[in-house]
């Protein structure tokens, strides 16, 4: 029983850690500039996708998956130069609502593109394999899941609270004017934050497509689940946005192992109703 | 008319407000000063239901005040204006007073008839050469005299004014100033006014409020105040105008 | 050669010109120059465009010999023109230290260095160093201002209204440093309190309705007419 | 405020003589894929003018437009089917009920001061919900595979009048449309009007004013989810099926919320010329086959960049400074 | 991947004459867009969504068959034609995009639809307008009723045809421990009824049911006995690979068999090699036929492509309604749809295909294909072949009157 507990927690973790990575890809991008990105999804897996058929040629995982990450960032850095940017020459309120409708035209012209082109199912293996300790046994995507996202927060932790270009981000985030004072251009900081956040995102996808079926449908799944993730936790804050993954990991994760069915949806959305009902004063 | 006892806010640990008593008459000015943090906005926020006090009673005319909401408090007539102005500034300047007519009185005024107060209210602070102009395109000192008219077109019997001499030049404070005045004595309005400008302040209040770490330290008029050491230490320095 | 030479500027928000032909300069040997004048004449938007921030339709701004009218704001900052903003843009949710930090972005390897000479100006933002700016008080929030403006070791710092909801006692403090300041640094002032702006300043302008009205030493204007009538009581 | 009643009436006759004109010049038997096209823009008009009253006026963005039209089209055909009564007479009381529960979600956002953002998203995960349980409650809802309704029919009137079903639901939506119209305009024009331009501007300092933030935002609220409410049922009409699929997010939120952005914010027509326009362009788009979303979304990325105000400001602006007209055109704009 | 695509719909201007580049020029009949031109069928595809790549693949088969019969010189001397139409899943666009192909392109039969959704809403527009309605793949059993003249069975059978058809093979195989994922919708419950009623009584039965979306089924996994003999997730599609996979991953589950989707051509593409570890496509296209041989053949020289399942249910449909139209000998829709009511069409299937009267697939054969190293002769270039692991009795006809789903 004890042993059960424990796998769902760690089944609950690894899903979580990817959700907090999506989320992660919301909050930096809404955050810093206003923009609620709905590419998120695209960006995931596009990701997947640029790394399967890297491994039709290099078939190494870590190596086809930075690979992957990296044609995603390039793809984001494309997006940010052209239709970004100018979404960005607005300001305030005319910039959430542009950058949303931008933002989603924008995905469904790449979803469509990736219907047509690459309407397959994708998968990753991991070379990990699973591990039976005292009678609880991890599957080794759980395994993989957990160490390379930890990983990657310990990097995005350092990044935004050691170097001068992360906690500029922030400054950014609080008051572009303040940056631009400090002789931080805004501009160039959301471009770095904005392809950060494709790649943290690809990495999301790259972690999920481990575990689960990748199809350009599941775009617009992923999108949701980070968007709900980043505003559950705060929007604006990294930390929030990490807790909030892992926790709504854990309580889609377990519910479903205690209701079985539907409700197992029901509960995370109601898990996420509710704490924006308790807290919604975290959010900007 | 408006009596506050022992009024305390606290937000998480820190005491904000700390246990203020006073009251303000009909037709009269008072002032309300004090460093910078020691509570006066807050103070303001507690009276208009805002932030309602952890402890204490604040009555206007006999009725209480606590576990009002703004709105209700601005409807039994207490207007303000803010610290930052904010002023509609996509809405006509003439819809700005509108609105202060329409909503800020518990009787339901026709609309014609909330016309004639917004306009009128307009004249009062010498902008209604402009009422259909955006809002947003008037100047810092007649946006602030806009809030000040929006606020006078619901007819108050009091109004709570936070630095509305803020970054206004001498010429224009003085403006301001005697529009407070004549509110007071045209239209028989009581003013609550938070001011760092001591020029400004000590010239028309009848008594005046000094507020340090969110204790009341002294209640009396200008000259006493000037003259009142706790006050100097705290708050007016070496300077004194 | 001066630090700044502004030629011809015209600025506008959208349709709406703000500033007409502004031409004014700050030189090397100036400690303090005023610029002075009613609401809404213009001076944050020229302050704004000196920063960067907003770009001339017309004119030329040049920064230490520099012609940095099209520059991005980070230039502006390296060559050595920093301003301490009306509404300060402290970064609320960092700590007193990293907004020091920041202010270090474009002069990095002079940070440690930079940040014990600002502790020293201002011993309470030491006693500070990890509170986050935004539960700072009024006056330390403005002291964290200069001190992050002092970090990028500017030519010239400029002011923008600095004793602005200040009490008294503190916007008496802030005129005081500014004092001290100017000794090492040209200080730029635009201030409300034109009696005490041009006390302070070799050089000065009154600006009005967006155009340079007058301009002088400090002396000169505090007792020129148009200041007398505008700006100052009886 | 003072607003020139016969010329302000001009566009508002031209509106109507043309949507009476439809049925008459386009609806014909053998042809009804372009009668429903043409229901579908007046549903998907109507939808968008709720989401304007709401969202245009009060800045609530609702995100379960799908789920509420969902809870209106339930409610009406079940407790007719349970009662063994027609649908009519349960129409207003699924409204009623989708109603209450906006607004009741309104008053939870209002009393925990919920940005727009916050919002938005509760609403979407309340819409999540709601599919959910219409799949999951399948002994009442018949679950994913829905029932076949057709009850909002009136054959004696088809009968009386010759003419056809399709022709009888369209006039049924203009009649809605030109009640949630004659509202709206009513709205905009008497203190209402004032009070949501407060409280889109500056909450807090409406509050101060007087404004009743949140009564006003639960009245928009229960406007706008009631008549979304009354329209869901039309929607299962017109395809002939109620199911949880034809309410979804995708289906309904996303195209509600594109129409009323590109056919323009807070404008009184804006929803109507936003409808036909966008269900136009997909039904030229129909013959892209498989690149009909990728056509799409181009398309959407290129007006949404470019005709961000809106097709209905943008034009009467355009010809405000050409003529005359633009004016009238203009008018319950501004004001 | 995703070359697939080149070939098949370039008739997007489907304005009567010319156009297609392989017609055989014997439609050069007078009228050119009027009665006398192309014979049109109407699809109503999914391009949009989950089932993207699913349409494709039906998409290209159905049009390399319809050039096949063009090149041939037509049906009835006339070109078959297809409109497609992209519903993105949506009942409403698909109800509207059915009766503008039926009104404006005067389509002689409808197909592509996929999804119960799809298929219950376009249903009763097919009897109104009495036009034949043949889905790619709808399961639910409540898409025909007995009344049901214009709407017929095809690729998916429903759930209990397909629920007898695993408990033969259960019975062949003689296993005991049989589990099953159950998707939270109609046609995963209709798996479930069906597996109560007709599985033998004396296995042991453990279902899990799981959210209709669900990506994580490691939870569900993990409440399985160790020793299952058969995992059915064929009672949940959508999630049928990521079961699989995130089965590989649990060392203490490992089933013998999983049934999956009846794609073997996806699910080889989507899973690799893993594929071979006992996942089994039930399929009705039979792969093992000589005639299946031959066309996947013509359709690798010509494609360059895998000939699969999918394809193959293109195929069939393209086929179907072709031999229904010269049965009919007009095109018209309700002589058609009363041909195909009594054709009996030797095509890929493994039995002939055979309706009943309210368009059900009678005597049905159904197969369990497995996967093993190497490739098929028709398609050299793969990487896995497949194998026949089972091959059902023919299935009686699932009558909408019975009470196994109640
Ligand atoms: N909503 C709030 N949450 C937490 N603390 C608050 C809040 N509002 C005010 N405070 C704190 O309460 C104290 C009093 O603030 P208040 O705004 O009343 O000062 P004030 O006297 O108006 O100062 P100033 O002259 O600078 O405007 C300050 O320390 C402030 O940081
Ligand atoms: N973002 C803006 N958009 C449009 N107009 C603006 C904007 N900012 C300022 N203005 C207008 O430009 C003019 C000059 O403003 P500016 O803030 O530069 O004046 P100022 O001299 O600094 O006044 P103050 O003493 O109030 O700070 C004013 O009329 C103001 O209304
Ligand atoms: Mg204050
Ligand atoms: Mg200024």
């Amino acid at each position: 029983m004890l042993a059960r507990g424990i796998e769902l927690l760690i089944d609950g973790l690894a899903r979580g850690m990817i959700l907090s990575l999506f989320g992660l890809g919301i909050t930096l991008v809404f955050g810093l500039g206003g923009i609620l990105n709905l590419l998120i999804g695209v960006f995931a897996v596009v990701a997947v996708i640029a790394c399967s058929l890297i491994l039709g040629t290099v078939p190494e995982l870590l190596v086809a998956g930075l690979g992957g990450v990296a044609a995603v960032a390039l793809f984001a850095f494309v997006l940010d130069r052209s239709v970004i940017s100018l979404v960005y020459r607005e300001e305030g309120e005319d910039r959430v609502l542009l950058g949303i409708f931008v933002t989603l035209g924008l995905s469904l012209l790449f979803e469509g593109l990736l219907f047509v082109f690459f309407a397959e199912s994708y998968f990753l293996e991991s070379s990990v394999s699973s591990v039976s300790l005292a009678g609880v046994s991890i599957t080794g995507s759980s395994l993989a899941v957990i160490a390379a996202a930890g990983v990657l927060f310990g990097l995005i932790y350092y990044f935004f609270n050691h170097t001068y270009l992360g906690i500029a981000t922030r400054t950014v985030i609080q008051d572009e004017t303040g940056a631009i004072l400090c002789g931080i251009r805004p501009r160039r900081v959301q471009s770095i934050v904005f392809v950060l956040s494709a790649a943290i995102a690809g990495a999301g996808g790259v972690l999920y497509a481990l575990d689960a079926e990748v199809t350009p449908a599941s775009s617009f799944e992923l999108t949701t689940f980070a968007i709900m993730v980043s505003i559950v936790g705060g929007v604006d804050s990294i930390r929030g946005t990490v807790a909030a993954g892992v926790v709504l990991g854990i309580v889609i994760t377990v519910a479903g192992a205690l209701f079985g069915s539907y409700l197992a949806t029901v509960t995370l959305f109601a898990a996420a109703i509710a704490v924006l009902i308790y807290k919604p004063e975290q959010i900007s | 008319m408006l009596t506050a006892t022992n009024v305390t806010k606290r937000f998480g640990g820190l005491v904000a407000v700390d246990g203020v008593d006073f009251d303000i008459g009909d037709e009269e000015i008072v002032g309300l000063i004090g460093p910078n943090g020691a509570g006066k906005t807050t103070l303001f926020n507690t009276i208009t239901g805002v932030h309602p006090p952890n402890e204490g009673s604040i009555t206007f005319d006999g009725e209480e005040l606590v576990g009002k909401t703004p709105n209700q408090v601005a409807q039994l007539g207490v207007a303000r204006t803010f610290q930052a102005v904010r002023t509609f500034n996509e809405s006509s300047v003439l819809d700005n007073v509108l609105m202060g007519a329409v909503f800020g009185n518990d009787e339901s005024v026709p609309m014609d008839e909330a016309e004639e107060r917004a306009r009128e209210a307009l004249a009062f602070v010498g902008l209604d050469g402009r009422a259909d102009e955006e809002a947003g395109s008037l100047t810092i000192a007649d946006r602030k005299q806009l809030e000040l008219a929006k606020g006078l077109a619901a007819e108050p019997r009091l109004i709570l004014v936070d630095e509305i001499g803020a970054g206004l030049t001498p010429a224009e404070i003085d403006e301001i100033t005697k529009t407070l005045e004549r509110a007071r004595d045209e239209r028989g309005v009581s003013v609550f006014w938070i001011e760092h400008i001591m020029e400004a302040i000590m010239s028309v209040t009848d008594r005046i409020i000094v507020l340090n770490q969110g204790e009341k330290i002294a209640d009396g008029t200008p000259e006493e105040i000037r003259s009142n050491e706790e006050v100097t230490q705290a708050y007016l320095g070496e300077v004194d105008s | 050669m001066s630090l700044i030479d502004v030629d011809g500027l015209d600025v506008h928000y959208g349709e709406l010109q703000v500033l007409w032909d502004v031409s004014l300069e700050v030189r090397e040997d100036d400690s303090v120059v005023s610029i002075v004048g009613p609401n809404g004449a213009g001076k944050t938007t020229l302050l704004k465009t000196l920063s960067g921030i907003l770009t001339p339709t017309n004119g030329r701004v040049e920064v230490l010999g520099q012609d940095v009218t099209e520059a991005p704001s980070d230039d502006i900052v390296e060559r050595g023109f920093v301003q301490v903003s009306e509404e300060r843009n402290l970064f609320g949710d960092l700590s007193v230290e990293k907004n020091l930090r920041m202010g270090s972005f474009t002069k990095r390897e002079a940070f440690e260095e930079n940040r014990d000479m600002v502790f020293e100006m201002f011993p309470v933002l030491e006693e500070r160093r990890d509170q986050k700016a935004r539960t700072l008080s009024g006056g330390e929030q403005q002291m964290l201002a200069i001190g992050r403006g002092l970090m990028a070791e500017p030519k010239v710092l400029a002011f923008d209204e600095p004793s602005n909801a200040l009490a008294p006692q503190l916007a008496e403090q802030v005129f005081e440093t500014i004092e001290e300041i100017s000794d090492d640094v040209t200080v730029v002032l635009i201030e409300q309190h034109v009696d005490r702006a041009l006390g302070l300043a070799d050089r000065g302008y009154l600006l009005e309705n967006g155009r340079i009205q007058t301009e002088g030493t400090g002396e000169e204007l505090l007792h020129s007419d148009a200041i007398k009538e505008g700006y100052l009581r009886g | 405020m003072n607003v020139n009643v016969t010329r302000d009436r001009l566009p508002t006759v031209i509106v109507f003589a043309v949507l009476l004109a439809i049925p008459l010049v386009f609806f014909d038997p053998s042809t009804t894929y372009i009668s429903r096209r043409f229901i579908r823009v007046m549903i998907f008009a109507i939808l968008a003018m709720a989401l304007n009253i709401i969202f245009g006026e009060t800045d609530q963005l609702i995100l379960f437009m799908g789920g509420i039209a969902a809870v209106g089209a339930y409610t009406t055909a079940l407790t007719a089917d349970a009662l063994g009564i027609s649908p009519w007479l349960t129409l207003f009381l699924g409204a009623l009920f989708a109603g209450v529960f906006g607004a009741l979600v309104c008053y939870v956002a209002a009393r925990r001061q919920f940005t727009v953002i916050v919002l938005a998203i509760v609403t979407f995960a309340s819409q999540m919900i709601i599919s959910e349980l219409l799949v999951g409650l399948r002994d009442i809802t018949r679950g994913s595979t829905g029932f076949p309704f057709s009850g909002l029919q009136l054959p004696a009137i088809e009968q009386a009048t010759g003419l056809g079903s399709y022709a009888i639901q369209f006039y049924v939506l203009v009649a809605i449309f030109a009640g949630v119209l004659g509202l709206y305009t009513w709205l905009r024009r008497s203190k209402y009007g004032l009070a949501f331009a407060a409280i889109r501007q500056d909450e807090f300092a409406a509050r101060a004013t007087g404004v009743d933030v949140i009564k006003l935002k639960v009245f928009a609220g229960f406007i706008a989810t009631f008549v979304i409410g009354l329209v869901g049922p039309f929607y299962g009409q017109t395809t002939g099926i109620i199911i949880p699929s034809l309410y979804s997010f995708n289906s309904i939120d996303v195209l509600v919320l594109i129409v009323l952005v590109l056919g323009g914010l807070r404008s009184r027509y804006g929803p109507l010329v936003g409808a036909a326009v966008i269900i136009y362009i997909d039904n030229i788009l129909g013959n892209f086959g498989q690149w009909r979303t990728v056509a799409f979304g181009l398309l959407l990325t290129i007006l949404f960049l470019y005709f961000r105000d809106g097709i209905v400001p943008s034009a009467t602006e355009l010809l405000a400074e050409r003529t005359p007209l633009g004016s009238v055109l203009d008018r319950g704009k501004a004001e | 991947m995703g070359g697939g695509n080149g070939g098949g719909n370039g008739d997007g201007g489907g304005d009567g004459g010319g156009g297609d580049g392989t017609t055989g020029g014997d439609g050069a009949t007078t009228g050119s867009s009027g009665g006398e031109g192309d014979i049109v069928v109407g699809g109503l595809q999914p391009y949009t969504g989950p089932y993207a790549q699913t349409t494709q693949e039906f998409v290209d088969g159905f049009n390399f068959r319809r050039e096949e019969i063009n090149a041939d010189g037509g049906v009835l001397g006339r070109n078959l034609a297809f409109e497609d139409r992209d519903t993105q899943l949506d009942p409403a666009e698909a109800s509207t995009l059915a009766t503008e192909l039926i009104e404006a392109e005067d389509a002689v039969a409808l197909t592509g639809s996929i999804s119960s959704d799809i298929g219950l809403t376009v249903a009763p527009i097919a009897e109104q307008n009495q036009v034949p309605h043949v889905p790619q793949f709808v399961g639910s059993s409540e898409f025909l009723s007995r009344d049901s003249r214009y709407n017929f069975r095809m690729g998916l059978a429903p759930a209990p045809t397909n629920a007898r058809a695993v408990s033969q093979f259960i019975e062949d195989q003689g296993f005991q421990n049989v589990g099953a994922i159950i998707a939270d919708y109609s046609y995963g419950r209709a798996w479930e009824q069906s597996i109560n009623a007709i599985f033998p009584d004396d296995i042991n039965v453990h279902m899990e049911v799981a959210p209709f979306g669900e990506s994580s089924f490691t939870t569900y996994l993990r409440a399985m006995p160790d020793d299952l003999d058969l995992l059915i997730t064929a009672s949940h599609p959508p999630g049928v690979f990521t079961i699989y996979n995130q089965l590989q991953g649990l060392s203490n589950v490992n089933p013998d068999y999983v049934i999956g989707r009846s794609d073997a051509k996806l699910s080889a593409n989507a899973l690799g090699d893993s594929v071979t570890q006992g996942f089994l496509a039930q399929t009705q296209p039979d792969p093992f036929s000589d005639q299946y041989a031959e066309v996947a053949q013509r359709f690798y020289d010509q494609t360059g492509g895998w000939f699969g399942v999918l394809n193959a249910v293109g195929y069939v449909v393209a086929d179907l309604i072709a031999a229904a139209i010269e049965d009919a000998g007009e095109a018209n829709p309700v002589a058609v749809a009363d041909s195909i009511r009594n054709i009996e069409l030797d095509t890929l299937f493994a039995s002939p295909l055979q309706y009943t009267e309210w368009g059900e697939l009678q005597n049905l054969v159904q197969l369990m294909v497995g996967f093993e190293s190497g490739a098929p002769e028709y398609y050299p270039d793969g990487s896995v072949n497949l194998t026949e692991q089972f091959r059902s009795e023919p299935l009686p006809a699932y009558d909408p009157s019975s009470d196994i789903l109640s």
